[in-house]
């Protein structure tokens, strides 16, 4: 089992025509993920992919004549908020964007559209999701993770590569990896993601990769401690970082004290989380509570 | 994008939002000139984007031209933090009875613009927010609806504004809420914005931030970039969509991903290295990108080993390869390398990369030990 | 009983201090309504009517204050649509509109966001809403209707005032008679109170006033046809108007044949309303059905 | 308020959204200088707001300035649904492969605007809209989002546009859209929309309604009504914010509330009588208003008797009393009056009225029966 995708997962590639598009899904393609149809408007009837993927006009025309019920979006920057938006409108219920560089402001609108909608967000600027050992739906190299009992949630693209490449070297799979993305507005939250495994009856345990910045994990650590039963490790990344250049005042009001790697690292240990010093160090851990 | 003070203002001003009035300076001559022209006590304010301008004495009062042109002569030339101050804004002074602190930013966490005012401004407002919450007072704007009449004067309400001020409060809200929105600022921030002793607003600092990401919607404020302001390196950084920010130590670091780069100085640091810099060449970078992410690293006098961790996804490592191997063919360097290459086109990568007899580390963990063991090795 | 409104009413009036505030809340007041407080900002603090009303500056103080739950707006149209926000925003869950003239453009934006919170919006350019004998909302003359059993629901104002006053004069009273406005976009529409009526223990029969425009009450027809087992007696107004100015091809793409007099009788007739031809008619027509 | 063909291109031209080239003319002499400057073939189209313009006669195809100045002299004077035509739109003719449908107006039943597209452009769209509904395509607008990029694609790919035009039409349409919003239209219609022999989209008619409730924000369009082309009674009843429309009969209505004044019109014609006019005052309308009101009724020669119905709610009798007492008092008029006065301040208007001696009735129907009975009495 996984969370999010499976062999239900119909996918349809917005942006498959351009070069990530194009390099990506016959990526996912080869690792066995269902890829049901492409859009790039314009370009609706060919087939691409050695003719293995239709091309079509719009999102509609693919969930029409695919019933496709997922999307990922290469789509460059300036237009990916609008494939956001289409994709929604198209009834698709599960949409992970890989594009990065959205205007923050486009993402603020987006995101309050799509809270009203029955629709599940994963990103921007996310590496998506891999289910091993069939299922991916974004850019996460296939060959460095398997099948297993750990749920990874990351906020990262390469550091979430890195921890899934050390589990997999260790011996330990994965049963799903989402990286929810590393921009400041995204669709879904460490919480949901937490939910989701709590509710998986393949994962065991948790591993949850941070960064300096927000509050996403501090939020987290409430929600682990109201609502997680399973154990949960956690990485944040940052420690030696420079304080970043921050927000103005205003950006010291909100933050109020939390978005240090400090604060994130209290919190979570706070809520009973294991916290690795190295991404090393996550395979020990993850031992030392098998053996418990 | 920062913008400076004077830039800042030049947008409140467009917007009809009362600044003092004054100009740029950039020698000690000008800076009288226009004493002279505001006829009256001027404030002479430091261009430069950092903070603590004015305990670092970049801001001074003066009475007269003169004055003006010889403390304008002590500003001009100084380093603040670092930073060379090469203009002066020389504003009238202005008489307030009350300082209100105004801000516009993200709150990633609710997904919204926040309107944040207190009636306590000026230079304590951290402080005060971390104290007395209370006196804090925060509006979540509705992205789609933008800032209402109704929630400009709840603010003006709860920071207990005179009655007759309520209506040019929301005007003013209303007016910097545009140029937010129109100029994709993710900061608006005036602190303070004073009443004047005439029973006027007059914003008397200002700080605005642009989204780089949606600049190239306004190509017009591409150009207020001030290079002069930062390091050369960072600029060139930026021509190429790198992230880039220089650090003391002697460890050159290319990563790609935020994260991984951040992971990746973090392990340096317990492995008891210092990072020379921050540099995330982002996702999907080209071969010439990454030539120039290596260029930026070498050219830095302090760095005295080079760590390359690429783990591809986007990234393929056989581009990367193609870039080192450009690089290192266009510039001779003696300084040791350890790369580490794994992911998408990772075998393409390393054959790139075979005859180049760099030495190659299996693990962020080994490749981190490699390269503090280089930094703290004598110079060769 | 009566619907949307009763004795737990606790009434905001936005506008109190303008002149239609003042001389409505007056006639609310004396007919036994519950109004807790007023707001016109830049007077909070002021005590009106005879020292019966507290003024405060925003909705939100006074709902704080005085734990109001429903809202009566008569601020003049332009400000109207900002009003309604406020209100919603401060959690009020009925927020009445009598203003006329607010620009379409804006109110399409305010049932946009009223459409996705918990309040219920009557109007605006709505009568309001009256429930005798104790509870008026609105500006329905309280001497025109007595307490009784016939729900009522209109898109008219006076036209309304006259069916009730008819209906009183023949000894016919009311549960409660809601006015849903006249304009072309409101909050609440046609079905909803149809629902409520039916809900409603005291409703025995329910009188549906319409008018040429829009498709309401061909909506409320297949409502009546789904859902209602109360029996409704209907009365169409503009039967002998000249046909309206148009809106271009692009009105009569969108009404398609909807929207006249003669469409809504037969749709309602369809749903076994029975049709008044008189509003003097309705009084017989309810006999009738009390006579079965 | 509806804008002519030649404002609404006009409008169009200004946002990006290419028009034919030509002028108005109000003088045969005019439309052959034009047709000179035009040097080809040229449309003549009277400028008047009623349908059915091209059945009439209003437009004119010619080929010579010649035969633009014969023409031109039949159609200006000439009366199209009884409006007198005073301004001729004379343009260059314009050779085209297809005609489409564009318009964006308001479904009040979804509480959005729509696009509305067709393929099949032309006179014939409402027989389409009937017959072939699926050769119509809509696309509701998020009214805090605006029209989006790919929903402006999406109707392109429905109606088959060529591939090439795609980007142009969704250009086009955020054009039209951003023009519609801020100026507060109902309706924006391009009828044809076409694609020219060379492969350009041009609006070859174009109707614009702009939202009456809105105009005090667009201060500049108020001046564009056309107040040549409406009954002078409309104009003065406009000036006091009434709502009147002049009809074929004989009793004059002054009613307050369109429900009520649509119902008490209803009640005329079901009792054998015929209205001279639909007017509704409105809520609240003070005495001014309401003597306005009467001096329009009592101004039109075909106005045998007057009916006053008055449901009293946010209108309050007394103000009504007023109002009629003041103009009976200015104006010596032998029509009789039936005046029928029910709801709030009911007992203080009737004693202003109870010197005038007017008859009074107690119910809408006892004051329709005795209108009517008066409007089929010989005039006294």
């Amino acid at each position: 089992m996984s969370i999010l995708v499976n062999q239900e997962t119909r996918l349809v590639v917005q942006g498959l025509t351009g070069n990530e598009g194009r390099f990506h899904t016959t990526q996912m393609l080869a690792y066995g993920t269902n890829i049901v149809a492409g859009v790039t408007p314009g370009r609706g009837g060919e087939w691409v992919l050695n003719g293995k993927v239709p091309v079509f006009d719009s999102v509609h025309m693919a969930v029409d004549v695919t019933g496709a019920n997922a999307s990922i979006i290469f789509v460059p920057a300036p237009f990916a908020a609008d494939a956001i938006l289409e994709a929604a409108d198209a009834s698709i219920n599960l949409i992970v964007c890989i594009t990065e560089g959205i205007p923050v402001q486009e993402m603020l609108q987006v995101r309050r559209v799509i809270d009203n909608q029955n629709c599940c967000l994963i990103g921007p600027n996310s590496p998506g999701i891999i289910a091993p050992p069939l299922t991916k739906v974004g850019i996460i190299p296939g060959n460095i993770t398997q099948q297993g009992s750990v749920g990874v949630v990351s906020r990262s693209g390469t550091l979430t590569y890195e921890v899934l490449y050390i589990l997999k070297q260790a011996g330990i799979g994965t049963s799903t990896c989402v990286g929810i993305g590393g921009d400041p507005i995204i669709g879904t939250h460490f919480n949901e993601i937490l939910s989701h495994f709590e509710d998986d009856s393949t994962t065991e345990v948790i591993v949850l990769i941070g960064e300096i910045g927000g509050q996403d994990e501090e939020k987290a650590s409430a929600f682990i401690i109201d609502s997680m039963t399973k154990p949960v490790i956690g990485f944040i990344a940052g420690q030696a970082a420079p304080s970043d250049k921050r927000m103005g005042h205003a950006g010291a009001i909100i933050e109020g004290g939390m978005g240090t790697a400090k604060s994130k690292i209290e919190a979570l240990k706070n809520a009973g989380v294991k916290i690795a010093r190295y991404p090393e160090d996550i395979p020990h851990l993850i031992h030392s509570l098998q053996s418990h | 994008m920062r913008l400076h003070e004077y830039q800042s203002k030049k947008i409140f001003a467009d917007h009809q939002v009362p600044v003092p009035r004054g100009r740029l300076a950039s020698t000690p001559e000008e800076a009288k000139l226009i004493a002279e022209e505001l006829d009256g006590p001027v404030v002479l304010k430091a261009q430069v984007l950092v903070g603590g301008r004015g305990k670092a004495g970049g801001i001074r009062l003066v009475r007269t031209p003169g004055e003006a042109e010889n403390e304008a002569a002590k500003v001009l030339g100084k380093r603040i933090k670092d930073i060379p101050v090469r203009r002066l804004l020389v504003e009238e002074a202005v008489s307030f009875q009350h300082e209100i602190y105004f801000g516009l930013t993200i709150d990633r966490e609710r997904g919204q613009t926040l309107l944040i005012v207190s009636a306590e401004g000026g230079i304590d407002i951290e402080e005060i927010a971390r104290t007395s919450p209370e006196k804090i007072f925060r509006v979540g704007i509705d992205p789609l609806l933008g800032l209402r009449d109704f929630q400009a004067r709840n603010a003006a309400t709860e920071i207990e504004l005179p009655r007759q001020l309520w209506r040019r409060f929301v005007n003013i809200s209303q007016n910097l809420y545009h140029a937010y929105h129109t100029l994709d600022a993710t900061l608006i921030e005036i602190n303070p914005l004073v009443i004047t002793t005439h029973n006027q607003f007059m914003a008397l600092d200002g700080k605005i931030t642009l989204d780089d990401n949606a600049l190239f919607r306004h190509p017009d404020l591409v150009d207020k970039r001030d290079i002069s302001a930062e390091a050369p390196e960072e600029t060139e950084a930026r021509k190429f969509g790198l992230t880039y920010i220089k650090l003391s130590g002697n460890i050159g670091c290319l990563v790609n991903g935020a994260g991984l780069a951040m992971a990746t100085m973090d392990i340096i640091q317990h492995k008891g290295g210092t990072p020379a810099n921050f540099l995330d060449i982002g996702g999907g970078a080209s071969s010439e990108k990454v030539a120039a992410a290596l260029r930026i690293i070498l050219a830095d006098p302090q760095v005295e080993t080079v760590l390359i961790n690429i783990f591809g996804g986007i990234t393929r490592c056989d581009e990367v390869a193609l870039g080192i191997k450009q690089t290192l063919a266009d510039i001779r360097t003696n300084t040791p390398f350890v790369i580490r290459l794994v992911g998408t086109n990772e075998a393409e990568g390393k054959i790139i990369l075979s005859e180049s007899r760099l030495a190659s580390a299996n693990s962020l963990q080994e490749a981190a030990e490699k390269a503090v063991q280089n930094s703290l090795e004598p110079v060769p």
